[in-house]
């Protein structure tokens, strides 16, 4: 299937070009919501968010008994270790003890170069 | 007198055999290039995985009377075979597939505009090498460079433009090293100080649902819409499986380690070795390392610029510094992205938030390969 | 407009070229199966390491204009050179036998009789295939189904009905996961609650020579009179002596690991690329399910038959539920024969005792496929 | 060499391979027990066999002083292990501590589905 | 009656294609001949990890019937033309390279002249085997076996001999392994027992820099000097550069581990193939290894007079008993100059010094191949 | 290229690669020579070499305050080690605790022969 260009305008090509790979990730951010809308195992929204009301200072209060992180089912301890890390960047927790945040962290196949900055504690 | 005779002459054909005799101003530059090439690779760490076999596989291409490109197979014909076929950058997907963790992008799923925003590198070179005298199949391989993957440039270069392959995948795999000193002054001159201190909700719980779904059904409809990256998307998205399913760990350890690192040492070597100093010796190459340099410095503004667009949608939910990590080199951009945030204020942690672009930009790139292989082949 | 128009133009071509203008309803059908397949073994955890390649590769292989099966070489062509070539199911033989530990057959070499026994599914079924009109080459890889043993079924039908494939070996790897579900009902129709409560005596200590000499000497015989197998039987047991000669302990880890897993991977992915449309929805496909099924069923029986058989020969001393784990399907159908007879009288642990049968099944399914190629190829 | 099957009658092709299946693997059979025969490693059979005099409720007997496995030349752990927990299994010794019983139990490739039923103490 | 007849022709069809039929006494005496080199791989440990897979090829290449050379492709055609092109030999050298430190032979690099040295052997053994009938390509495939390095014996013979592969593999593994027994007597034979008692001063240390750039810059002369041996010779040292380099360490790993051992199943298994009765079993054969023997004594003595030479030049600073070291067998014959050393004299460890020539005798081997091949092929 | 042999002489074939094989290695060891010349990263020859002093019956005397060994930038762990072992074995030195004097010795590529007479302590 050779063709020949339908154009040899630079600008033209460019502009129809992008113009598709948005329409493809466009769609596909619509296709990742689908599948989160129809996700049957997805927890239900709590009606009130506790985490917002601790404060900043609250990180090191280690020995106040934090409460179990929820655990839902199909989610990877990663994750939750993961959004455990959001969470106490952001001073919510005194509870996470160590923290993978995403997998290329870990891997070797990037070892060259590695961040420390979010290892806490 | 005949032993001493049968001695020089026999001497003589060693010496008019061997590579000294044939040897040429071109290979004698092209193994500099190849250890300039090792010097990047090895002492400042520039993507040496890769970087390192694609400078041997130059160094050795340039010994002349090698047979290596003769009629007889040997190990470095059925290397090449490997790769003027592209059968191996979608071996290398398949173990950064298993290496890749989507949760970001899932969590946030918006982030793949600016996965797609930062596509816009590609196609400022594409139009910049057609300007400057490339055809369109040439300058499509050279636009690529701006997508930051070396797999998928390696891929597009082998369809499109064979020749310009070791021109393009050292600029790719270089820039890619280089993305810390690229991005930031970039960043900073495009961002406010205020942008850059915005600090991002955290990013919500994915369920292993979502994680397993979103590679079946992304490769059903990228595939679908752009057959000609379907291998490539296709061996991406079945080692995210691998390492999504649960059940399948064994195949996820094998394709993120022995099997990616065979492929690896195979890709570099072959890669390097198209580089002869017919193709590699002219004054085009520098212009592919220049375009290559607008690529990601587009791809990086062009992130940018859809950031703070999302930012002043979202009513300042969004720190436009994650933009630049659209281009992917993943997880270098990200950790950029993460650095100039930090930078801003301190303790405003965009790593994770980084990731959804970072792993869109892989997506974005294969997207506009498999674009411009539907336009152009 | 020049703009417009060639917009217009060129999202029109990608359009034509894109899977979704060469969409059939059998792609469609055949994407329902391979989800569906995934769904077995990622959800339903059915032989995931293979099921899991195999409906991936169902699915990459239904969409159109993607090339894996033109005229230019690419991965997923190379991948099924492999197949069609039957090379991968030997290297994946080497790591089973890398795997396998044949002392508990060596300490009772009757149980071989078993693991013929079993083999009689298999020729029921090739017998009721021919019934239902195949023709004997077909009804002979549908018979292997019943042998319950994946790379061999994979073989003999490479070799004998390669059209047939998909549906093969999806069968044989579906009824293996299956089997704690079929075999228990039969057992326990077809033997006593006196004959399931029988404990056997411990089994004899094997000496390394014995598990040396069995694999050159099992090859040796086989080979020789079963040349069709040779290669199949000769990687199972190389792959055996690497892990017994305690020298080679190298090459038995990377046969039971970094080897197999690659190869299992491409195995999957090649076997299901060959389920096409005009393949795989036929009745046939349905028939073989059905035949499948037919094949596993005699297959228990036959073994519990020479179960009991054997149990009245030896005044008792073998438990006929041994029998059933002759099928193969290593190591569940032995710990099936454990289960049941748990049940029956707990305490009794059979599995030890059953893993004789159980991979005199593997040898026996390798001999029936070889008794099959010698009449037939 | 592709031969014309010498029958269509499907149950004259059954028994026809069936039987060269059992004659294979018969002959299989007494390899094994020859290969047993002209073993030079093997141990010579005991006299008086002791293990058959413990009763079944003595499996726990672990403070009684039991004997050290007699280990033969050229067997290896694995196979004692095995040995011994047949033997435990049937109530003659309070030996045994940890036990393998077959190798696929511990191999990665098989460990979706995982018995413990055999591990004792 | 219908039923018998067609029975007995079925039984008679399958034993008239068995390889039973077509058994020849070539055949069973090779089978005889594999099983004798398994028992040398398995039971006296002699590089059990090559020849266990050639004993176990050479076996398998006997059965008749198997189709394994015929036209159809199969496993065993696909590994033997891995063989014949010489694919194997640069892959396995690849992961010899990431073993190998040479460090030794950097901090005193005048061991390279024992290296060469040793090569000796290979000429006496080439003038032997041409003396007696060889033509000139065999002879130096005959003599390579006295350079003690299997995947370069390997390379040469297939390229220069390839009907001798199958003899000349099995004489240079069995050589390696029997140097323990061949070593020592000319060893004390050669030296004095005031040589043998030589200490010999500790090496200096070596920096990262020069184990880096020596891989590099020996690639680059020995590969322009002798085109021939480059793949072999640039996989070795590339090799040596992931091991060294200490920023890849993981495809080190995997060049040293999987790859490695895959290749060696392969290679052992393809080379075991060719040894045909027609192939092996002449007189050919003994004479081979006969030179063999010669070879590897003329090797040993190569070195130990230059170390004498050397001995004696330096004012006896080095001790005799690390030139035979240079035969390679590494790191066998290093050990070998170790024990003769400790028995002269307790304590008097040589081990360290006798890996320079040891490796450097890698080298020499490689280049004596890559004369020979400059000058004959 | 095939070429006929310039001769036949077994000898004189014998001779020429020999003068070959000697001329290259000859060339490696200068150019090894030369790069050890050039390398930027050595380190200066020390004027007085203290090693020489100790005596061989000093293996043992730990009790002493062995100095710490230099370390130069680029030299790897074993090298240093190697380098230990070496001293040790001339008696120069109490304080090298372990040694991998090549990496031969512990690759599993050799492992079914291994010595272990270099190992101390
Ligand atoms: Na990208
Ligand atoms: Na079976
Ligand atoms: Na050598």
């Amino acid at each position: 299937m050779e063709h020949s260009p339908v154009t040899t305008n630079p600008l033209i090509i460019m502009m129809i070009n992008m113009t598709v790979v948005f329409i493809v990730l466009v769609v596909l951010m619509y296709l990742i919501k689908l599948i989160h809308f129809i996700d049957p195992t997805k927890e239900k929204p709590k009606p009130a968010q506790v985490e917002e009301e601790e404060p900043l200072v609250a990180v090191k209060s280690e020995p106040a008994p934090a409460p179990a992180p929820i655990i839902e089912e199909g989610i990877s301890p990663e994750i939750i270790a993961a959004i455990s890390a959001a969470i106490a960047a952001y001073g919510f927790s005194g509870q996470v003890k160590a923290v993978h945040i995403v997998n290329h962290e870990s891997t070797p196949w990037r070892s060259s170069a590695k961040f420390n900055t979010l290892r806490r504690k | 007198m005949e032993a001493l005779n049968a001695f020089t002459v026999s001497l003589q054909a060693v010496w008019n055999d061997s590579g000294f005799s044939s040897f040429t101003v071109g290979n004698g530059i092209m193994i500099l290039v190849g250890l300039l090439l090792l010097y990047m690779a090895f002492v400042k760490e520039f993507e040496p995985l890769l970087l390192g076999p694609i400078a041997f596989g130059c160094i050795l291409a340039n010994f002349p009377n090698t047979g290596f490109f003769g009629e007889e197979m040997n190990v470095m014909k059925a290397i090449n075979f490997g790769i003027t076929n592209e059968i191996f950058p979608p071996l290398i997907f398949l173990g950064i597939g298993a290496m890749t963790d989507f949760s970001p992008l899932l969590a946030r799923p918006s982030t793949l505009l600016l996965g797609a925003a930062a596509q816009v590198g590609v196609f400022v070179a594409l139009g910049g090498a057609m300007i400057v005298g490339f055809d369109v199949h040439e300058a499509a391989a050279i636009g690529i460079i701006g997508g930051a993957d070396g797999p998928t440039s390696i891929y597009l270069s082998t369809k499109l433009a064979p020749h310009l392959l070791g021109a393009i995948a050292v600029a790719a795999y270089s820039y890619m090293s280089l993305v810390p000193l690229i991005q930031p002054p970039i960043m900073k001159m495009m961002t406010t100080q205020a942008e850059r201190e915005i600090v991002m909700k955290e990013l919500r719980p994915v369920t292993k649902f979502e994680r397993v779904v979103f590679p079946i059904v992304s490769t059903i409809f990228i595939s679908l819409l752009l057959p000609p990256i379907a291998a490539l998307l296709g061996c991406l998205m079945l080692g995210n499986l691998f390492r999504e399913s649960g059940v399948t760990d064994r195949l996820s350890d094998t394709a993120q380690n022995a099997l990616i690192n065979i492929v690896t040492i195979f890709l570099g070597l072959g890669t390097g070795m198209t580089m002869s100093a017919e193709g590699f010796l002219r004054a085009d190459t520098l212009l592919i390392i220049a375009l290559g340099l607008v690529a990601f410095m587009g791809g990086t503004a062009g992130g940018l610029i859809f950031g703070k667009i999302m930012c002043k949608m979202t009513g300042g939910a969004i720190n436009p510094l994650i933009g630049s990590a659209g281009v992917s080199a993943v997880p270098m951009a990200a950790r950029v992205s993460q650095l100039v945030g930090m930078k801003a204020k301190p303790g405003n942690y965009l790593l994770m938030h980084a990731m959804g672009p970072n792993v869109a930009g892989v997506i974005g790139t294969a997207v506009a390969a498999g674009t411009m292989l539907a336009m152009l082949k």
